[in-house]
């Protein structure tokens, strides 16, 4: 353990020593620099690694010329002091070093002399324990970020610089006001010795406004909203190693001072400030960075939202009135929070000089080729953003569990806030990873931005760790262990074979796991979504070449994920699980060619589900009972809770008011992952669902309104999506709408809320898995095999793939409900169940939405099957083995369950008794005979009566039939005209033009149109909003002014 | 129930020669509607004698090949799931309760078999024609559905033959005058459903050749034709049992049966052709409202 | 048409003609006329009236059907082109046996008045098998209902076997069509 | 219309001049090497902005090809034939597509029929109402079809006796030149 | 009290030139203004009416009756050590500043603050 005063003392006469030692060449006080800069971090390593471990439990205090503190100056590292310190070290020499090898402006020695100032003040700023030598500290970090900021080649860093130079003045000034009048009137410049003469009683007059200008001081360096124009113009203009340090480290160092004088100060209202301004600043920056061109100026942007959010969280923290465990999640939160924002911007930062561009349009493309870089750019923004696992999310989710209850309102603006950073990170990730031509070299060390990754991970597991052992969430450790398998299939990017070969090993293995489990709602959802899954993810080999390294293992990472939110025992954890699943399936959604916008509304859409489920979990909590199980419930809050947990499953359903994302995302989504997408992913929205209703809207007051209006969304959804569908050209839009459509079924099932209802939705949900799942993977293969997706391309290919055409018509006809398949027990059950509770337009719209959905039903069949060969696929094989298999195995499940429902109905009867209901409603006669109030449906009767019919019109045939000749492919009836070509007699475009005709009001995009009018409304608001900051240096001097006025008024007259 | 099989069988057979002969009249009663003589009532069973016995056929492919079965399957089925008699042991045919959701759905499976065949002749027209089916289908659909969700509710039951014991007692008590409204509804979507004039658009003689069995000939022909009047009568003693208090020995159902077939063909005999969009707005706003009045009735009460 | 991809290449077979109730069957052919009147010429506007409500051909069985594929009869009405002619050609051939050819007009018996043009065939029995010709410049619907007498006389009696003809003697057919039609582009067998 | 013939008789050389049947008919003859000129002025500054037809006559006596472009004029309802000869042995001309483009089709048509070539229109060798001809164009009037009939189509065996109608033709043709 | 307001003065002064001036240099001397008028509120914190130096000197040690010197009377010797602290940083920020200004000014030709908005937005 080494005295803090040494570290201080050594960079000073380092820094001051590196004049002279320039004589003796560059390398040597390079030399001299780095020795310093590593004292230095293994001197506060040592001293944060005892506070770690434990070995130091009381803050170090340094008497300074041997007075005793209330007279003498002193030191104090604390615990935070002290990881804060590392974190600013280790940022320090990230940035030195990345500076030192960009290779281009090499730093003079003043830079390095000014670098260890700049380290040096922070450090002692951190430290110390008396307010004025606070100021002093404080003005040697400005005045050597002063010059480092002006040390761009770039002459705007000049204006940013002279900016940060007259408004850090003004500061600084604030500061040395408070600390002098402090002096004055509190009568000492010891902090502790402030702190004990002052109580919050004392409040009013002269000392508010002295600690007002005390903290005005720090508010300002802290970025807060209507005075932080000069720090964007530094983030934008200054060296981005520079600006890396700045926001990594510095900014943190001035957080940490201004939550401790707040609580030596005693000032009673810091929530205020907090709410006011924290909240004001982190919403605006969200909003304003949406159009932002410039990279670095929205990473600005971004970081001074962040700030916003820690002042917020310091004012809970410090005066919210939190007690115990509460108080720690917030502490938890704010570490957190800094530790992200630390290292995964100046990651970002880096990044942005590796690069070297400025605009974000010519961005496009970047992250094309490099795999290191990639990942690094990745890792940073999703964190950023809050995607789980990353040490963002724990801190957002901690913050947000911490938050008093009676602040229910701030919850909900800072998810706002949080769906507004998700839009412009991954607006600009979208832009990244999209196609490009241009070609783009890496200009400088990726060593910088690879250890402050590396860092990141690791904090990223620590924190994970921490929130479930604070939590007391438990977890199947199994599952984590898969989990991290992912990242062992991630390694092996290089070879597809393997990839696929460990991915089914894994998931067979949790299937092993998962063997003995009780056939409850949960454990049919656990079976349903292993199973589907082993089968769908045995078809994705062939087509997965064309597709990113990390296909497989973001394709386990979903799936394990789902089963994660099956085996959730709580509502967080199943909120964690399914934020997890939304994120992977985001990027494995990313990766098709076509799919970069679609995926990005996916992603917000999902962010806007998962943040109302979370603000809905926040309504259940009560009192000390942070993670609410599913049985708990607030009866205050719970008809909104409901509601807004509700919206999360809505979303991934895609029923008919959100369901904007849905053509998109499954159309462009890679041909893999698309039947997983369809068959089981939007699954997990009706597993929640049916959790909702069976455990939340029962202690609602008006729950039968709202099962009323779920089912009428649900028959809408069905009827208005398989509408849609039979107008679109690309064969996976029409499944995606015809998915959705179908799920459409499933939620009058659970809206129905009955047990026959249970019933029709649960097996709806199994046989939709069959089918959609069969149609997806045949159709992987065929465009696997013909490489068009575009339906007016295809035609005829019965006649090179009779297989694929014999489980797709299955397929089609179980999907249609026609009857000796099982597409139709699951229609007869919901029919029945809706019969039973006379919801006769439900019914109504039910029924006519099947008949509408023979349009697209056809459709398929026949412009991709039927008609006309064209020459190009002349020689198109059938489709490649694993699908092949794949679609036999669906094509015979369909037909067994067709044959004998019971296959399926047993396991959801279990599901419908484990709910707590007397039975199914109906009975079962001999396995294959249902018999319900209204009547009964024999599927063996059935299937029997149509094979036998069958094979009796096939004799019959064969007895009369005449002479048949099996005549070519062109050889038709066309007015004695020979066609020339399969293309001319092809009818295979816009197959139901006359019936646009009829329906074409109801066909036009009004929601799609309705979303995209309110998103740019509000982009070009605050487009044009964010010319608030006008590059004037006296506006911005002017706007600290009409702040300090502001608070002043507010604090004085008490208005707030 | 293997008596059952054998008395199927005899019905299919019956079913056919009245389907040819309600063919037949229908041909004459137009002739004379137009002011023509006409063939003879029994043209159909000399045109289907003539179509077995052609000496060849061709065949384009699989699905060519098995619509024609499909159609009749789907013929069979229809005319086989509706109790002709109710109560009758043998002319009750396979009836049970529930059929009227499986005989919804089983009367697709005969349009769709042929769609499919016909796509796969490659010729345009049989391509075009299933399309106008579909989209004049999700027509009539609409307006049908009411009136069957309404009696299903009304009576609540889906079993027709629950459906037909409770018209019993008197002509009154049919619900052609108990829900007059769903009636009316009903049998307009029944003209569509027969695909004749004036919703005849999916066939359309003259503009796409004859609809989807363009490139069909022969014995296929044949079997198009069987399935197609099987599939006329099944849907009148469907119609029969749904709202006009279905029969209780055979000369009743035969009697019946003509009835709705009259109104059927005097309907068509003068009528022009809608257009396909036509034809869905006219089913999405006449029947569809005048059956809803019923219908809200039934939901009140 | 050599390079066949898209039309069947085989020779049809002889069809061996014997049944058990052959004159039954032959009744219900000869009732049951489906007719495709392909438009050649100016006969075309003849057929019309032929099934409208003064003539009323469907009396005796015979109506209109869209589609060779289906057809028994195909009415040529008129002068025939050599360019008209392939399309007829290939119109018969894609009718399904047993089929018959009735030809209106004398341009179909000898040319007509087009006897001497450089592009209307003058004997199309040559190229196409006909059972009847109605004669006349243009026969009135009154004359194409007698023959559709005779032609159903022909086929209850047997006789109207153009079709079986054409079967057996098709190569002297196929010459004669070859010879007028130079470039022969369209599918040798296609029916 | 007497004007616009003066002002084009002023500009070009007009060698000849014909009224029509009709009243609103006038014919012209001009050199072939200004032809493109007189269209090109009739279009643009006498409104005649519609090409009806472009026809052929062929003068096998004189040894030649007579070209007749017939145009209309919507804004005057009248006629107007321009006329030129080329000569029978070298049939060749250019093409007024640049002028009215939907000369190519008939100039098509004359090429099929007369053999009549024009330069400059891409598609004047496809086959118009032929298909594979290979004798002489058949409108010419040295075509003899009556022997071409005979050899191709073959003649049935009956007691009509066939007359050369094209030879009574052209012998009343050349009466009336003779008149 | 002259001094306390009179430095409050000098403060609001620098700051109406930070503010309103569009010259960079006038702007440096509001902030120079500002901090003057900083360093003579604190010094003016420690002043006692009437005081002395707080200084001990050998003399007074050997003074019989005054071995001390009477501490009320004393000014209060912190605030003039931080004013010392304070000049200097004031110095070296304006000196910061004005090197700035200098680059500035060689690479626009202009010290007005209307050619230096080109970090906005």
């Amino acid at each position: 353990m080494v005295n803090p005063v040494v570290i201080i003392a050594i960079t000073l006469m380092a820094a001051f020593s590196i004049g002279i030692f320039q004589f003796f060449g560059k390398k040597f006080v390079r030399g001299v620099f780095w020795l310093t800069i590593l004292f230095d971090f293994s001197a506060v390593l040592s001293i944060a690694y005892g506070f770690l471990t434990g070995k130091i439990t009381k803050p170090i205090m340094v008497k300074i010329g041997g007075f005793p503190p209330p007279i003498g100056i002193n030191l104090s590292v604390d615990r935070f002091g002290a990881y804060l310190a590392v974190v600013i070290f280790f940022i320090g020499a990230m940035a030195a070093y990345h500076w030192l090898n960009k290779g281009i402006d090499d730093p003079e020695p003043k830079a390095l002399v000014l670098m260890l100032l700049l380290l040096l003040g922070s450090t002692g700023m951190i430290f110390t324990q008396d307010f004025f030598n606070l100021f002093v500290f404080i003005e040697i970090t400005s005045i050597a970020s002063y010059g480092l900021v002006a040390s761009n080649v770039d002459w705007s860093s000049l204006e940013a610089s002279f900016k940060y130079i007259v408004i850090g003045s003004i500061s600084s000034t604030f500061v040395l006001l408070g600390a002098v009048l402090l002096y004055k009137f509190g009568g000492s410049l010891n902090m502790l010795d402030i702190s004990s003469k002052i109580t919050p009683s004392r409040y009013g007059g002269v000392l508010m406004i002295i600690a007002i200008m005390f903290l005005f001081g720090l508010l300002i360096e802290l970025e807060l909203f209507p005075m932080n124009g000069w720090a964007l113009d530094i983030y934008q203009g200054a060296n981005p190693a520079v600006v890396a340090i700045l926001a990594g480290g510095i900014v943190k160092g001035f957080y940490l001072v201004f939550v401790r004088s707040a609580i030596y100060l005693k000032f009673p209202y810091i929530l205020k400030i907090g709410l006011i301004f924290g909240l004001t600043t982190y919403l605006v920056s969200q909003f304003f960075a949406w159009k932002q061109k410039d990279i670095r100026r929205l990473f600005g942007y971004s970081s001074v939202g962040q700030l916003g959010l820690l002042v917020l969280a310091a004012g809970f923290y410090v005066g919210g009135g939190l007690q115990g465990i509460d108080k720690t999640y917030m502490l938890l939160a704010i570490v957190f929070f800094v530790l992200n924002h630390s290292f995964s911007k100046s990651t970002l930062f880096f990044i942005t000089d590796l690069i070297e561009e400025k605009d974000i349009e010519k961005w496009k493309g970047v992250l094309k080729g490099n795999k290191l870089l990639k990942t690094l750019f990745s890792t940073s923004v999703l964190s950023m953003a809050g995607a789980p696992p990353f040490i963002g999310f724990w801190a957002k989710l901690f913050f947000v569990l911490a938050i008093p209850k009676q602040y229910f309102y701030v919850v909900v603006l800072v998810l706002l806030g949080a769906v507004a950073e998700i839009i412009y990170y991954f607006n600009l990730y979208r832009i990244t990873s999209s196609d490009s031509e241009n070609c783009f070299e890496i200009k400088g060390s990726i060593v910088p931005a690879s250890m402050n990754t590396l860092v990141l991970l690791g904090l990223s597991f620590l924190s994970g760790y921490y929130f479930f052992l604070y939590t007391r969430i438990s977890v199947s450790t199994n599952l984590l262990i898969m989990m991290g398998a992912a990242i062992i299939i991630y390694i092996f990017g290089f070879s597809r074979i393997f990839q696929w070969v460990l991915s089914l090993g894994i998931l067979s293995y949790a299937l092993y796991l998962f063997k003995n489990i009780n056939i409850n709602l949960q454990g049919f959802f656990l079976l349903f979504i292993l199973v589907g899954g082993l089968i769908l993810v045995f078809a994705t080999y062939p087509v997965s070449k064309k597709y990113s390294w990390s296909f497989y293992p973001l394709l386990i990472f979903s799936v394990l994920s789902m089963v994660g939110i099956a085996l959730a025992k709580e509502w967080i954890s199943l909120f964690i699980f399914w934020e997890l699943m939304s994120w992977s399936s985001y990027l494995i959604i990313n990766q098709g060619s076509k799919a970069k916008k679609a995926s990005w509304v996916y992603l917000v859409m999902s962010a806007i589900g998962g943040y109302a489920m979370l603000s809905g979990i926040k309504l259940l909590t009560s009192g000390p009972n942070l993670v609410p199980g599913f049985n708990s419930t607030a009866m205050r809050y719970s008809t909104l809770s409901a509601i807004l947990i509700f919206t999360a499953f809505l979303i991934k359903m895609a029923t008919a008011p959100v369901h904007i994302w849905a053509r998109e995302a499954y159309g462009e989504s890679p041909d893999g992952f698309t039947p997983i997408l369809s068959g089981i992913l939007s699954k997990m929205g009706v597993f929640g669902a049916i959790l909702t209703v069976v455990y939340l809207l029962p202690h609602t007051a008006h729950s039968s309104v709202i099962l009323y209006g779920l089912a009428l969304f649900g028959a809408l959804t069905a009827l208005f999506m398989a509408l849609f569908a039979a107008f679109q050209e690309n064969v996976k839009k029409v499944l995606a709408y015809s998915s959705v459509s179908q799920v459409g079924y499933i939620l009058i099932g659970i809206a129905l809320a009955s047990s026959l209802g249970y019933s029709a939705a649960l097996y709806h949900t199994v046989n939709h898995l069959i089918f959609k799942g069969l149609l997806f993977v045949a159709v992987a293969g065929i465009i696997y095999r013909t490489g068009t997706s575009y339906l007016p391309e295809m035609g005829g290919l019965i006649r090179r793939m009779p297989v694929t055409f014999l489980a797709f018509l299955m397929g089609i006809i179980t999907l249609a409900g026609i009857p000796p398949l099982s597409g139709f027990a699951g229609k007869w059950l919901l029919y029945s169940a809706l019969l039973e509770k006379k919801w006769m337009f439900i019914l109504l719209i039910a029924m006519f939405a099947s008949i509408v959905a023979f349009m697209y039903c056809y459709k398929l069949l026949h412009t991709i099957f039927l008609g006309q060969l064209r020459d190009k696929y002349i020689k198109v094989k059938e489709v490649p083995l694993p699908i092949a298999i794949v679609e036999l195995v669906l094509a015979g499940l369909t037909m067994a369950v067709g044959i004998k429902p019971s296959l399926i109905l047993d396991f959801s009867d279990k599901v419908v008794k484990s709910l707590g209901f007397y039975g199914p409603g109906y009975a079962y006669q001999g396995a294959h005979r249902i018999v319900s109030k209204f009547g009964y449906w024999n599927a063996y009767f059935m299937a029997v009566f149509a094979i036998g019919a069958f094979i009796i019109a096939l004799v019959l045939f064969f007895l009369v039939k005449a002479k048949i000749r099996k005549v070519g492919q062109l050889d038709i009836g066309y007015s004695g005209e020979v066609p020339d070509s399969p293309e001319s007699v092809h009818f295979g475009y816009d197959l139901y033009a006359h019936m646009r005709r009829a329906v074409s009001p109801f066909i036009s995009p009004i929601m799609e149109n309705s979303y995209k009018k309110v998103y740019n409304g509000i982009a070009a608001f605050v487009d044009y909003a964010r010319r608030f900051y006008t590059g004037d240096l006296n506006t911005y001097a002017m706007w600290v002014i009409i702040t300090l006025s502001f608070i002043f008024y507010i604090f004085y007259k008490g208005v707030f | 129930m293997w008596y059952k099989i054998l008395y199927g069988l005899l019905v299919v057979v019956g079913g056919l020669a009245y389907g040819l002969l309600l063919g037949g009249i229908s041909r004459k009663i137009t002739a004379r509607l137009h002011g023509r003589r006409g063939p003879t009532v029994f043209q159909n069973y000399i045109d289907l004698i003539k179509l077995i016995r052609k000496k060849t056929a061709i065949s384009h492919g699989t699905m060519f090949f098995l619509a024609p079965m499909f159609r009749l399957l789907g013929g069979i089925g229809v005319l086989l799931l509706v109790p002709i008699v109710t109560k009758s042991a043998i002319l009750s045919n396979f009836s049970f309760g529930g059929d009227l959701i499986v005989v919804l759905y089983f009367m697709v499976f005969g349009c769709l078999g042929m769609a499919l065949g016909a796509a796969d002749s490659g010729h345009p027209h049989s391509a075009l024609a299933p399309t106008r089916g579909l989209a004049q289908m999700a027509g009539y659909e609409l307006p049908f559905l009411i009136s069957v969700i309404g009696l299903a509710i009304a009576h609540n039951t889906v079993s027709l033959g629950t459906l037909v014991s409770a018209q019993q007692g008197g002509i009154l008590h049919w619900n052609l005058f108990q829900y007059p409204f769903l009636s009316i509804a009903g049998f307009i979507a029944m003209l569509g459903m027969y695909m004749a004039y004036p919703f005849s658009v999916v066939m359309a003689p003259q503009e796409i050749a004859v609809g989807p069995p363009t490139e069909y000939s022969s014995t296929f022909l044949s079997f198009m034709f069987t399935g197609r009047s099987l599939f006329g009568v099944g849907k009148y003693v469907l119609f029969m049992d749904l709202f006009l208090g279905g029969a209780t020995n055979l000369l009743e159902a035969f009697v019946k049966t003509f009835a709705i077939f009259l109104f059927v063909v005097f309907i068509t005999g003068v009528f022009p052709r809608y257009r396909t969009e036509q034809a869905v707005k006219f089913f999405w706003t006449y029947p569809v409202v005048i059956g809803l009045i019923d219908f809200i009735r039934i939901f009140i009460k | 048409m050599k390079d066949n991809k898209y039309f069947l290449d085989d020779r049809p077979e002889k069809i061996s003609y014997s049944e058990v109730w052959q004159k039954f069957f032959n009744w219900a052919r000869a009732k049951s006329l489906w007719v495709v009147a392909y438009g050649t010429g100016c006969g075309s506007i003849e057929i019309p009236p032929m099934v409208t409500s003064r003539f009323d051909a469907e009396r005796f069985g015979v109506s209109n059907v869209g589609t060779p594929r289906q057809a028994d009869v195909l009415i040529i009405s008129g002068y025939l082109a050599v360019k008209t002619l392939k399309r007829v050609i290939r119109v018969y051939e894609q009718m399904q046996s047993p089929k018959y050819v009735v030809g209106l007009g004398a341009c179909t018996v000898n040319g007509g008045m087009y006897y001497d043009s450089y592009n209307t065939v003058n004997l199309v029995d040559q190229y196409v098998p006909i059972d009847v010709f109605v004669a006349g410049c243009m026969p009135r619907p009154e004359a194409i209902l007698a023959g559709f007498a005779q032609l159903m006389k022909k086929i209850k009696e047997g006789r109207a076997d153009g079709w079986k003809q054409y079967l057996d003697n098709l190569d002297k057919y196929r010459k004669n069509q070859e010879k007028v039609i130079k470039n022969w582009k369209i599918p040798n067998y296609n029916w | 219309m007497e004007q616009t013939i003066k002002k084009l008789e002023n500009i070009f050389k007009i060698v000849k001049k014909e009224k029509g049947k009709r009243e609103n008919l006038n014919i012209l003859e001009v050199e072939k090497d200004s032809l493109h000129a007189v269209l090109s002025y009739l279009r643009d500054n006498e409104s005649f902005k519609h090409l009806a037809l472009v026809s052929c006559v062929d003068w096998i006596e004189d040894n030649k090809f007579q070209l007749s472009y017939i145009l209309w004029s919507y804004q005057r309802r009248v006629n107007l034939i321009i006329k030129i000869f080329i000569d029978r042995d070298k049939p060749e001309f250019k093409t007024i597509m640049n002028l009215f483009p939907q000369a190519e089709v008939y100039e098509r048509e004359i090429k099929e029929l007369y053999g009549v070539n024009f330069e400059g229109n891409p598609t004047q060798d496809e086959e118009f109402v032929l298909e594979d001809w290979d004798q002489i164009p058949p409108m010419r009037r040295d075509f003899d079809t009556l022997k071409y009939s005979n050899e191709m189509f073959g003649d049935r065996d009956s007691e009509v006796k066939k007359t050369n109608i094209r030879k009574i033709i052209s012998d009343y043709t050349d009466e009336w030149r003779r008149k | 009290m002259i001094f306390f307001g009179a430095s409050l003065l000098l403060i609001l002064i620098g700051l109406y030139g930070a503010l309103v001036k569009r010259n960079l240099i006038k702007i440096i001397i509001g902030l120079s203004i500002m901090d003057t008028g900083i360093n003579m509120l604190i010094i003016s914190l420690g002043f006692v009416k009437g005081g002395t130096a707080p200084i001990i000197s050998l003399k007074s040690l050997f003074q019989k009756n005054s071995l001390l010197v009477d501490v009320s009377k004393i000014v209060d010797p912190l605030p003039q050590a931080l004013v010392l602290t304070a000049i200097v940083i004031g110095v070296a920020v304006t000196a910061m500043a004005l090197s700035v200004v200098i680059r500035m000014y060689s690479v626009k030709k202009s010290i007005e603050i209307d050619d230096f908005k080109e970090l906005k937005w």
